[in-house]
C-alpha cells in the first residue's frame, strides 16, 4: 500500500473566481499582501507496489480523470513527505494524530 | 471483547455510564428493571438513544395527546396515516395522496451550518420516501441571530448553502420558507424543513416488520463514526481504551447518495419488493430496527458485523448509534430478496441482509456471533419514560405583555415618517429574501406553479387533471412570546391565510415546536399553551394535525429563545391553472379589501 | 460556420437501425445519468413541442435509434470533482460523441453542456460561478446565431427569457478558443444584463463548427409552460430541431 | 514575494462523498485499486518577508477561512519544493512549462 499525491491546479492564464474570491475575503479579515489561486488535491491510496509503471497509471488517471487539462495543470507524485496531512488510511486508530501541529487541528 | 448478554448476566456489578450517555438515575433503573439484569454495553447505547428527548418526546408526549382529539378528518377526506408515522399522509382525491412534514435540524446546524442544514433536509427528505412517496418539494423556515452579529455570518451563509446544495442536488424545487432574524437565536439558530411528497393511494408504505423468516436490508451508505459522540464512552473508557476517542459529531451529508437511494427505492416500491420500510434519522440502527420490530407483530434477528463499515474500528455500541446519513432498512419477503438486490445494483446502492423477522417478540443482535441485545423492543422504540414537567404563567408575562405600543416614540414629521417606512422596508426581517432564495432552484421537475415570492408554494401534483397543493410555514415568535397560546394560533391563522389565498382548500397541519429547556417551568408553560392553543385553532378550522417534531432545550446558557412554534399548512386546489398570484395581474381589475 | 442543414450531413439519426414508427414525428432522447434531475422536465418539454419523448439510460449502448439527444441538467454523480467530468465516461456517451461526429443534433443544458464540455464536443469549461453561490433566476439572454439546428426558429438579436439556475456556470477557454468562438459565429446565447457568473464574453451558449451540438447553462425545458414560468421561450428549441429533422425526410 | 501552500484534507473519520465518487470512476475506468480522498490546495502569493510571524499569519487565515476545522484538517507550509505545480506567478510566460511532464499537460 502506497500513497501517491496528485495536485491539480488552474492554468495561470486561466480565470480563477475562487481564488479571486478568497484574496477578496482575506484581505476583509485584514490579511493583507495574501493572493490565492486554489486548486485541488488528491491523496491516492495505491494498492500493491509503487513502481514507476504503477504510477504511469496514476498519471493516466490523473489525465483522463482527475483534471481538466483544458483549464488545469496536474503534478503526480509519490507521497514520501515526513508529515503527510492524514498519517494513515481511513478508519486508522491515529485519528486523532491528523494534522501537524494540534493547534492546527481544532478537533 | 464485546459485551454480551452472558456477560452481562453475570456481572451485575458493573458500573455503567449511564449519566454521561444522558439518562437519569431513574431510567437506568427502568432499563436495569426491564430487561431484570444489567444492560449490555450496547442495550444501553440503544435505550440510551432511544429514550433522549429528541427520539422519545418524554417531555412534550403527554401534551402531544391532545392533537389526537382533533381525530382523522380532512375536510377532503379521512388521513390514510396520521401522527405515529413517519409523516400523515392525505388523501386529496382521484386516487392520489400527499404527504408532509416539518422537521428540525438546529443544533447541528449551529456546529457545523452548512452539513447541519444539508443534513436536515436529507433527514425530512427519507421520511417522506418512507411513506411511499416521491418527495416533490422542500421548504426552510429558518431563524438567526441578528444580521449583523459575527456569528450570523458564519451562521446563516453555511445554512443557506447547506439547505440549497442539498435540496437542489436532489432536484426538488424550493418552494418557501422563512428568514427571521433575532437576539434570541444568536446561540441557538434555527433550521426546519419541510417535505412534501406524492404517492397514489395503494402505494402507501408503513415502517413495521411482520412476516417470521422475511429478510431485513440494510440499503444505502456504509455505516461510518458520524454523530456518536455518546457511544464512544463506552467504546472507549467502559470497554477497550485503544478505541479513537474522538469521533466527529458533525454528520456529512452526501445528496447523490440520497438521490440514487430515492429513485433505487422509488424503484423498489413499484416493483413490489418491499414489505416494511424506516428511514434512518437520529439513532441510526438502534431506532429502525426497534421500531420496524416495535410495529411489527414478531421480533427481528440482527446480525450486526454484516453492517458495511466506512470505518472498520468502530465497536458494536457505535454501529448502533452511528447517524451516518442516506440508509435505509427494508423488510422483504424471502421469494424478493434476489430482485431487491438487483434493483439496489441498478442504482449502485450497496445493499446487505444484515437480519431477518423472527417470531421471538424479542429484538435480539449479535456480534460475531454473540449476542449483544436481547430486548423487547417495543420498551426501547415506545415504553420510554414519560414525565409531566411542571409548568407555570412565568413570574415577568405580565410584564412583557405591560408593554404597549402607545409608550413608543411615533415619527413627528413627513420626513420622519419617510425615514420610518424606508428604515422599515430595509429591515432584516422585513427586505428582499432573494439573496436566500436565489440559491434555491425552485423550477426543477416543471411543477411549481408558485414559489418564491409568493405567500404560498403551489406544485402541481397531476399533470393531466391539473390537480395540486399549497404550503406555506409561518411563525410570528414575538407573539408567541407576547402570548403563547394566541400566537400559535396566529401563527396558524398565517399559514392557513398564506394558503387559502392562492385559491387552495387548505385541509392539514404539521407543525415544528421549537422551545428551550422543558425542565424550566416557565418555558414548559410556553410549550403547553402553544400545543393548546395550536389544538383550538385547529379544530376551530377542521384540520388535523398530521405530525411535526418538537426541539427543546434551544438555549444558550438560561435563556432560551423566543418560543417558536413553525406551523405548516397543506392545502389543496382542484386545478392549479385557477391558482391565485400575488400582485395586481391586469390593468383595469378593481381592488377589494376584505375582513376587519 | 457550416450548418447542418442538409439531409447529407446528419444521414445517420438512426444507429443500430430502428426503424421510424412514426413518419411524421421526431424521436427525441433524454439521457438520464446518476444524479441526473431535469430529465423529466426535458421528456415532458420534448412531448409539448410534439416529438416523441425516448428516455435513454447512460448505461446502455443504444441510442433506441432516436433523430436527436438531450443531455439534461442536474447534478450527474453528485458534481462531484468537476461537473459532468464523471458523467462524461458513461457508456451511452461514446455512442453519443460518435453520432454527434456525424451530425446528429445534441443539446447538452446545464450539467448536460459541462458533459459536452468534459467530453470535448464543444470546446472551454465551466467552472464556479464568481459569486460562489448557486444562482437560480429568470435570465434574459440574446440569442447570437440562428444557425444551429437548436436556434432554427429564433431570429438572430432576438432577446428571450429563460431560467438559469446552477452553481458551476461560468464559461471559460483560452484566449484562441474565444476569439475563434466570436469568429466563428459559435457563440449562440449570450447574457443580457448583469453577468450572472463571470463567464468570458458573457458567454451562455456554444456550438460546434457544424451547428449541431450546442451547449448552454440556462434551462430552456423549463420554459415551455406558462403556467409553471415566466416564459415559453424555451419551446423554440425544441420546434427548431424537429422541424429539422423534418427536413431530413 | 514569497509561496505558501495549504492543504486542507477532509478529517480521516469524516465521510468524503467526492473522494468515493472519484474513487468509483476510477474503478469503472479500470483503474483498479485507487482509494481517493479529495481536498482543496491553495497556492498563496504572500508579499513581504516570509518570516514566523507572517507564516503564522498564513496559518491563522487557513484556519480562519481556508479550512472548516470541523471537518478538515490543514498543512501549512512554504513552497521551497524544486517543482512547484505553477512555475512562476500568474499570467507568467512560462506558463506551458505547468506541470511535470510535458505530456501531462496537453494544453
Ligand atoms: N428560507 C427560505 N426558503 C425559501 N423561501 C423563503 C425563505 N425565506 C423566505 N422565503 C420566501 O420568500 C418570500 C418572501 O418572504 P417574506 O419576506 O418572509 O414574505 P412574507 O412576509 O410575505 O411571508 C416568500 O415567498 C417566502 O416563502
Amino acid at each position: 500500500m502506497a500513497r501517491v499525491v496528485v495536485e491539480v491546479m488552474p492554468k495561470p492564464e486561466i480565470l480563477d473566481p475562487q481564488g479571486k474570491a478568497v484574496t477578496g475575503a482575506l484581505a476583509r479579515l485584514g490579511f493583507e499582501g495574501m493572493t490565492v489561486r486554489q486548486g485541488k488535491r488528491f491523496e491516492i491510496e495505491v494498492d500493491g507496489e509503487l513502481d514507476d509503471a504503477r504510477l504511469a497509471q496514476v498519471r493516466d488517471a490523473a489525465e483522463r480523470l482527475l483534471a481538466n487539462t483544458v483549464i488545469e495543470a496536474f503534478e503526480v507524485r509519490a507521497d514520501e513527505s515526513a508529515t503527510p496531512v492524514v498519517e494513515a488510511g481511513e478508519g486508522s486508530p491515529s485519528a486523532a494524530e491528523v494534522g501537524t501541529p494540534t493547534e492546527d487541528t481544532q478537533q | 471483547m464485546a459485551d454480551t448478554v452472558v456477560n452481562a448476566q453475570s456481572s451485575p456489578e458493573v458500573e455503567q455510564p449511564w449519566a454521561e450517555l444522558g439518562l437519569k438515575e431513574g431510567e437506568y433503573a427502568q432499563i436495569r428493571e426491564i430487561l431484570d439484569r444489567r444492560p449490555t454495553s450496547c442495550e444501553l447505547a440503544m435505550y440510551s438513544v432511544m429514550w433522549s428527548e429528541h427520539c422519545s418526546y418524554k417531555s412534550s408526549k403527554v401534551h402531544l395527546r391532545k392533537f389526537a382529539v382533533l381525530g382523522d378528518q380532512t375536510p377532503t377526506g379521512r388521513l390514510l396515516a396520521g401522527i405515529g408515522e413517519n409523516a400523515g399522509v392525505i388523501d386529496v382525491g382521484d386516487g392520489w395522496a400527499v404527504t408532509f412534514k416539518i422537521e428540525s435540524h438546529n443544533h447541528p446546524s449551529y456546529v457545523e451550518p452548512h452539513q447541519g442544514a444539508a443534513t436536515g433536509v436529507g433527514g425530512i427528505v427519507r421520511d417522506i420516501l418512507a411513506m411511499g412517496a416521491r418527495p416533490i418539494g422542500v421548504m426552510d423556515p429558518l431563524r438567526f441571530g441578528p444580521l449583523d452579529a459575527p456569528d450570523t455570518a458564519r451562521v446563516l451563509p453555511g445554512v443557506v448553502s447547506g439547505v440549497g446544495s442539498y435540496g437542489n442536488c436532489l432536484g426538488l424545487p424550493n418552494v418557501g420558507g422563512e428568514v427571521v432574524f433575532d437576539p434570541s437565536y444568536l446561540g441557538n439558530p434555527l433550521v426546519n424543513a419541510l417535505c412534501v411528497g406524492k404517492l397514489r393511494h395503494e402505494d402507501l408504505h408503513l415502517a413495521h416488520a411482520t412476516g417470521a423468516g422475511n429478510a431485513v436490508i440494510l440499503y444505502g451508505a456504509a455505516t461510518g463514526g458520524d454523530g456518536i459522540g455518546g457511544a464512544s464512552i463506552l467504546a472507549s473508557e467502559t470497554f477497550d481504551d485503544t478505541k479513537p476517542s474522538k469521533r466527529p459529531s458533525v454528520q456529512v451529508g452526501d445528496p447523490f447518495m440520497e438521490k440514487l437511494l430515492i429513485e433505487c427505492t422509488l424503484e423498489l416500491f413499484a416493483a413490489g419488493v418491499v414489505n416494511g420500510i424506516q428511514d434512518f434519522g437520529a439513532a441510526g440502527i438502534s431506532c429502525a430496527t426497534s421500531e420496524l420490530a416495535a410495529a411489527g407483530d414478531g421480533g427481528m434477528h440482527v446480525e450486526l458485523d454484516r453492517v458495511p463499515l466506512r470505518d472498520s474500528s468502530l465497536s458494536p455500541e457505535e454501529i448502533l448509534m452511528s447517524e451516518s446519513q442516506e440508509r435505509m432498512m427494508a423488510v422483504v419477503e424471502p421469494d424478493h430478496v434476489e430482485r431487491f438486490l438487483e434493483i439496489c445494483r441498478k442504482w449502485d446502492v450497496q445493499a446487505t441482509v444484515v437480519g431477518e423477522v423472527t417470531g421471538t417478540g424479542r429484538l435480539v443482535i449479535d456480534w460475531h456471533g454473540e449476542t449483544v441485545v436481547d430486548v423487547d423492543p417495543r420498551t426501547v422504540a415506545h415504553e420510554g419514560p414519560v414525565y409531566e414537567r411542571p409548568y407555570a404563567r412565568p413570574q415577568w408575562q405580565d410584564g412583557v405583555q405591560a408593554r404597549d405600543v402607545t409608550a413608543l416614540a411615533r415619527p413627528g414629521t413627513d420626513e420622519e415618517l419617510g425615514r420610518t417606512v424606508l428604515a422599515l422596508a430595509g429591515s432584516p426581517n422585513l427586505c428582499d429574501k432573494s439573496w436566500v432564495t436565489d440559491q434555491y432552484d425552485r423550477y426543477v421537475r416543471g411543477n411549481s406553479v408558485l414559489a418564491q415570492p409568493e405567500d404560498a408554494g403551489v406544485l402541481r401534483i397531476d399533470e393531466d387533471s391539473q390537480l395540486g397543493v399549497a404550503l406555506a410555514t409561518d411563525c410570528n415568535a414575538r407573539f408567541t412570546l407576547l402570548d403563547p397560546r394566541a400566537g400559535a394560533k396566529l401563527a396558524l391563522a398565517e399559514a392557513y391565510r398564506n394558503v387559502s389565498v392562492t385559491g387552495a382548500q387548505p385541509v392539514a397541519v404539521s407543525d415544528c415546536l421549537n422551545f428551550g429547556s422543558p425542565e424550566d417551568p416557565d418555558v414548559m408553560w410556553q410549550f403547553v399553551e402553544a400545543v393548546e392553543g395550536l389544538v383550538e385553532g385547529c379544530a376551530e378550522l377542521g384540520t388535523p394535525v398530521t405530525g411535526g417534531n418538537v426541539s427543546l432545550y434551544n438555549q444558550t446558557g438560561d435563556t432560551p429563545i423566543l418560543p417558536t412554534p413553525t406551523v405548516a399548512v397543506l392545502g389543496v386546489l382542484d386545478d392549479v391553472t385557477r391558482r391565485v398570484p400575488m400582485g395586481f395581474c391586469g390593468e383595469g381589475e378593481s381592488v377589494w379589501l376584505l375582513g376587519t | 460556420m457550416t450548418t447542418a442543414t442538409s439531409p447529407e450531413q446528419a444521414s445517420t439519426t438512426a444507429p443500430g437501425g430502428t426503424e421510424r414508427t412514426d413518419a411524421t414525428g421526431a424521436r427525441i432522447g433524454v439521457v438520464t445519468f446518476p444524479g441526473s434531475l431535469d430529465d423529466h422536465d426535458a421528456l415532458r418539454a420534448v412531448r409539448l413541442t410534439g416529438a416523441e419523448a425516448v428516455p435513454l439510460w447512460h448505461a446502455s449502448q443504444s441510442l433506441e435509434g432516436v433523430d436527436a439527444v438531450i443531455l439534461p441538467g442536474g447534478f450527474s454523480y453528485g458534481d462531484y470533482l468537476r461537473c459532468g467530468a464523471i458523467a462524461r465516461f458513461s457508456p451511452l456517451m461514446g455512442e453519443l460523441i460518435e453520432a454527434a461526429g456525424d451530425g446528429m443534433p445534441v443539446l447538452g443544458i446545464c450539467n448536460g453542456f459541462q458533459i459536452l464540455c468534459e467530453a470535448h464536443l464543444l470546446p472551454g469549461a465551466l467552472i464556479r460561478n464568481d459569486v460562489r453561490t448557486f444562482v437560480c433566476r429568470d435570465q434574459r439572454l440574446r440569442v447570437e446565431t440562428s444557425d444551429t439546428v437548436w436556434t432554427r426558429d429564433f431570429l438572430a438579436g432576438e432577446e428571450i427569457t429563460i431560467v438559469l439556475k446552477n452553481g458551476e456556470g461560468g464559461y471559460v477557454a483560452d484566449a484562441e478558443t474565444v476569439a475563434r468562438l466570436e469568429g466563428e459565429d459559435q457563440v449562440v446565447f449570450r447574457y443580457v444584463g448583469p453577468n450572472p457568473n463571470g463567464s468570458v464574453h458573457d458567454i451562455a451558449g456554444i456550438t460546434n463548427a457544424r451547428g449541431n451540438v450546442v451547449g448552454l447553462m440556462p434551462h430552456p425545458e423549463h420554459n415551455v409552460e406558462t403556467l409553471t414560468s415566466p416564459s415559453v421561450d424555451g419551446r423554440r428549441f425544441f420546434s427548431s430541431v424537429i422541424g429539422f429533422v423534418q427536413t431530413l425526410r
